[in-house]
């Protein structure tokens, strides 16, 4: 899991603007080993648009992030291969089985199917993958998705709201292996309305405070 | 290089798992073309002179509709996000798509198509035109068609942008193609049109995937 | 009997090529017409009894 | 009567009892179409004389129009049974109608293919936009969608839905269709090819027809039998009738 | 009462403020038209032989494409759901719906026709018996076609679908009509084809909303 | 706003069954002047079904649902006349504006434009009428929608999750429209995941408790 030089990334000076309206201004974040961040706000805030500006999905703002040293866009591959996002969106087709969602979701690192079946019997969906997905309910479908944490070898962990869907189970299990990864070394930006009680060290950033003054 | 091998594989089994969206196309195809031995005059003799273009016209149709398709369900369910996120590059993404359509339609169609000419009379001597012409021909409008679809991939009723878009890129595979299949039956050389139809293949094989890939990009930096 | 021999019977005086093909996709359809209810019932019979089997085991747990 | 009419809907609404009693039919259905098929077969492929004009390969017919006939039954029953489900909500309609479908579209496939196969050493080409031809093609189509939109749909119930409507509509359109298509024919074109000028058959040509269509009609009953009794046992598998049926 | 009109107003406002709604059928009719002698012989003298058939083909193929949306975005927005909970009948707002899909595609493509009668080289004597077989096919086609639509209203892909759901139900009309106006052209009398059609509207006009409220009924009460 | 008739409506002995589960069996209610019912539950326990049998649009049940002494099905386009029905869609056209959103939404009570104006007023879209509702937030469109609440003249009022996508004021005020309706005379059924605090006479329905047991 540990890449060879230490994980680095910084955001400097974001500013994003969205129908007429200033979202969040010099945001600053840097992220290295162990750090786990939640991205807060009320709805519309503009918590996604950040998580995806980190990402590297968005490209439509001001100031600049760095990995590694390099322009985001410069080493975007290499970012790809170092950080996984998980988006509102589970990206599971209801036809293909769990099974064969997961492989596509994991095709990246090519790994094995025993590991990725592991991984379906680790998120409670043991006996289900040869099920098609539109036989799940949404909370499993989110967790077909979310057994990706628990094969894929990325040290940084994108997660746009990953509790939708999970009961009460889910979210215990999501919020353990979300403090084994950081303890690890591992790095979490997530967004989220939940309140993460359970994870120590987390840092909550309210995006109303990088907002500019709204003029009424 | 593994995400696209795993994304062809997929949309095939996909393909497989709902044999609407093969079975379709080629449905539409047979009844197209025979709305017009309806519509005009089923003399054999007379339709023996129109089978080639209104077998072209219906392929081309065919195909148009099934195109709409094509990125709808990856952009709504968060797969094309995921490939933007692999940093695996959408030129590589664009070329798998337009494939996997050109698979599940084009082909078909293709295979079809001597029954349609046995339909509407097409002449002994242009079947081996229409089947070539359509081989060559089908994956020119799957890949021109998979820069539309790109681009209409996030409008609500995007059916008939896409066609307006499209259908005038068309027109000289149509041209092409059907000049082809009408001198083949009327015992002249065709190897001038196909060999046309080759080299706008090769080109669009060249060209669309950036223009796919450049539409999908901004489809998805919303 | 319309035929005098079997080589004659195939050859459907000229018209073998047609006839028999006719018959020959008829049978090929009306043997998946067949066949499908059957591996159908097969398969379902197969399910049915699993299901059955994981539900008696189940059973004393609960 | 009425009272009888009414034990026979409350029966035949009864997976169970159509399970049962089926059972005991299929013997006899089996060996009707069995014996049935070997002499209509025989006596008209190797008996029936030669057609004076078109010679041996007339002996398409014990297979065409069987099949051309039992395709539009099959069309008009499966809607029958889709008003049924849609008046009465009775479920077995419901299976029925759409275990009809694709056996209809079956059937009707072969009358096109034989027909077509037919049509070569007699007019001398495979296709012609004759007006039963075109009819035929089109009652395919009408098959098809049927069984698409019931594939389509979310659930399976609103798809027996759908497909009743549409077959209902379908069914109100068939003689539209029919006639606009003859009509259309003798407009466009002379009826220079003619499916049969009727002579009066020569009776060993006649009763082998005869055999061949009422024995599609009790091979089509069987049919539909089979893949009924497997919806059945798909939908009930969960009742206590059909874990004991598979228990013994 | 006044919902229905309510809505009739409404869909025509809409239609009003998405100008995409009746435009592009348009110019999918017209581009279709154009594409023919593209694909087959661009001779006047052939070309006024199947202008009429080619021309009801693209009608019908350009009203069959607009068909898809026409309950689609009613369904999904709970605009139908509305309706139902207001106790009006769906026979009313099937015909209502069907009224208005063919204002903004039957309509315009009947007015519009004799241009592409002129650009098809069809003959004089047939403009005529065109726009009245359009004007009283159109709403035909848009009657069954709404039922067709109200059936598929919840099917994710059910363009094509609904194609071929619809196809076959259309082809009286196309022959009645291609024959009015094929005949027009060579001078005969086309009365009896008009008449025809006349019936068939009627007949659609009773029948269909009806079917159509059973179908929406069916997409509603999940 | 009263009916000739004291408004009546009982559900008696409602079953359902949805994918082979149960959802609710022998559901007993009665709804008379002042009624004020949540029905409470997790997701997917039958909350939005059985509104919408209550509401007459879902047919697919056993027992019965009377109203005035009538099947339902028998008196529908006068039980529809006196209950206003609320979905999770809110029946808002993107391009047509707040003003004639409302005005096909109340179509059939044939109101007034200057009321149907004041409606928008109240609920904070003074100087929105004219704006075309793909203009306007998720919010602002759900509010379009709930304006009906002060003018259509229908003593029953069926919500389906009415506190979607509103702020804290919005639900405040929602909820003190239900309160004035209510003590008016009038009857709410609604659902929620939100705890209705400030309605008073409120009665709360587990749908959970009229499950049967689940077999494993
Ligand atoms: C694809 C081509 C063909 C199709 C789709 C077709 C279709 C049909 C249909 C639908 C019928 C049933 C008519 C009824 O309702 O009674 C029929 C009957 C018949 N067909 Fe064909 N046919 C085709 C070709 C041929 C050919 C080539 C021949 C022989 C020359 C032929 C000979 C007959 C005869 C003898 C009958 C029964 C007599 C009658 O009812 O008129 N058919 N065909
Ligand atoms: N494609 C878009 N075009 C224009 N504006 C947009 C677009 N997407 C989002 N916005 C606007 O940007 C703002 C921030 O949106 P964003 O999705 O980042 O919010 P969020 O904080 O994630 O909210 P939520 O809690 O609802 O997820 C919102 O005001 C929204 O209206
Ligand atoms: N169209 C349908 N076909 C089959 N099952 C359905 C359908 N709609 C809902 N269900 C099932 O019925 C059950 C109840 O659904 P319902 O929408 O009534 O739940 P709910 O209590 O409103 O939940 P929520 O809190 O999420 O709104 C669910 O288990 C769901 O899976
Ligand atoms: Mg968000
Ligand atoms: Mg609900």
């Amino acid at each position: 899991m540990p890449s060879q030089a230490p994980f680095e990334l910084h955001a400097t000076g974001l500013c994003c603007e969205r129908d007429d309206r200033m979202l969040f201004q010099n945001f600053d974040l840097t992220v290295t080993t162990g750090a786990m961040v939640q991205l807060a706000g009320p709805n519309g805030a503009g918590k996604t648009t950040l998580l995806r500006i980190l990402a590297g999905l968005n490209h439509d703002f001001d100031g600049e992030v760095r990995f590694a040293g390099h322009e985001l866009s410069e080493v975007y591959s290499d970012y790809a291969q170092q950080r996984l996002y998980m988006g509102h969106l589970a990206a599971v087709k209801k036809s293909l089985t769990a099974l064969e969602n997961l492989r596509w979701l994991t095709a990246q690192w090519q790994l094995a199917d025993a590991d990725l079946i592991d991984a379906l019997e680790a998120v409670e969906l043991a006996g289900y993958e040869d099920t098609p997905c539109q036989q799940l309910s949404a909370g499993q479908q989110r967790r077909v998705s979310l057994a990706r944490l628990l094969v894929v070898p990325t040290p940084l962990w994108i997660l746009d709201e990953p509790f939708t869907a999970l009961d009460k189970q889910g979210v215990a299990w999501l919020e353990q292996r979300i403090c084994e990864h950081v303890s690890a070394g591992g790095m979490v930006i997530i967004t989220s309305h939940h309140a993460l009680h359970a994870v120590p060290g987390l840092r909550v950033i309210d995006l109303d405070q990088w907002a500019p003054e709204v003029c009424a | 290089m593994s995400l696209v091998v795993a994304t062809l594989k997929r949309d095939l089994l996909l393909a497989a798992r709902n044999p609407g969206e093969w079975a379709n196309p080629l449905m539409f195809f047979l009844m197209v073309a025979a709305m017009f031995p309806l519509a005009v005059d089923p003399d054999p003799k007379f339709l023996s002179k129109i089978s080639g273009g209104v077998i072209w016209v219906a392929a081309l149709l065919a195909t148009l509709l099934s195109l709409d398709a094509l990125y709808k369900a990856d952009v709504e369910d968060g797969t094309l996000e995921q490939w933007l996120a692999s940093g695996e590059s959408l030129y590589a993404l664009a070329l798998v798509k337009a494939l996997v359509h050109w698979c599940i339609s084009g082909l078909p169609l293709t295979l079809m198509s001597p029954v349609l000419g046995m339909m509407l009379s097409l002449p002994n001597e242009a079947y081996w035109a229409l089947v070539l012409s359509l081989a060559v021909g089908t994956p020119v409008l799957s890949l021109l068609g998979a820069v539309g679809a790109a681009l209409t991939a996030g409008v609500r009723s995007g059916g008939l942008l896409l066609s307006l878009l499209i259908l005038p890129l068309y027109v000289p595979v149509l041209i092409f193609a059907a000049s082809a299949v009408y001198h083949a039956g009327i015992g002249m050389q065709y190897n001038g049109q196909i060999g046309f139809l080759g080299a706008l293949l090769a080109l669009a094989m060249c060209l669309t995937p950036f223009a796919s890939a450049a539409a999908l990009k901004l489809n998805l930096s919303r | 009997m319309e035929f005098s021999s079997f080589s004659e019977f195939l050859a459907m005086g000229k018209h073998g090529f047609y006839v028999w093909l006719s018959y020959g996709l008829t049978a090929l359809i009306v043997a998946f017409n067949v066949l499908q209810p059957w591996l159908r019932r097969r398969q379902l019979i197969k399910q049915h009894t699993q299901r059955l089997r994981r539900e008696k085991k189940h059973a004393p747990s609960t | 009567m009425w009272q009888w009419i009414k034990t026979l809907y409350h029966r035949l609404g009864s997976p169970k009892w159509f399970y049962d009693i089926t059972n005991r039919w299929i013997p006899w259905l089996v060996a009707f179409s069995a014996i049935g098929a070997a002499v209509g077969l025989v006596w008209g492929l190797a008996y029936a004389p030669a057609d004076y004009q078109q010679g041996n390969s007339f002996r398409i017919i014990y297979i065409h129009v069987p099949a051309a006939l039992i395709s539009q039954s099959a069309y008009l029953m499966m809607a029958v049974a889709g008003a049924v489900f849609l008046i009465w909500r009775m479920k077995m309609a419901a299976w029925v109608a759409r275990v009809i479908a694709p056996i209809g579209a079956s059937f009707c496939l072969i009358a096109l293919l034989t027909g077509a196969i037919w049509g070569q050493p007699t007019w001398g080409t495979w296709w012609v936009w004759d007006a039963r031809l075109t009819s035929m093609l089109l009652l395919l189509f009408l098959f098809f969608g049927v069984m698409a939109l019931q594939q389509a749909m979310e659930t399976e119930e609103a798809g027996h839905k759908a497909s009743a409507i549409l077959a209902l509509v379908g069914v109100v359109n068939i003689p539209i269709i029919k006639y606009s298509v003859e009509w259309w024919n003798t407009l466009h074109q002379p009826a220079t090819l003619k499916l049969t000028e009727k002579p009066s058959m020569h009776p060993d040509m006649l009763i082998p027809l005869l055999i061949m269509i009422a024995t599609t009609y009790v091979f089509f009953a069987l049919l539909v039998i089979l893949r009924t009794r497997n919806e059945i046992l798909w939908h009930e598998r969960k009742r206590s009738w059909v874990k004991q049926l598979l228990e013994n």
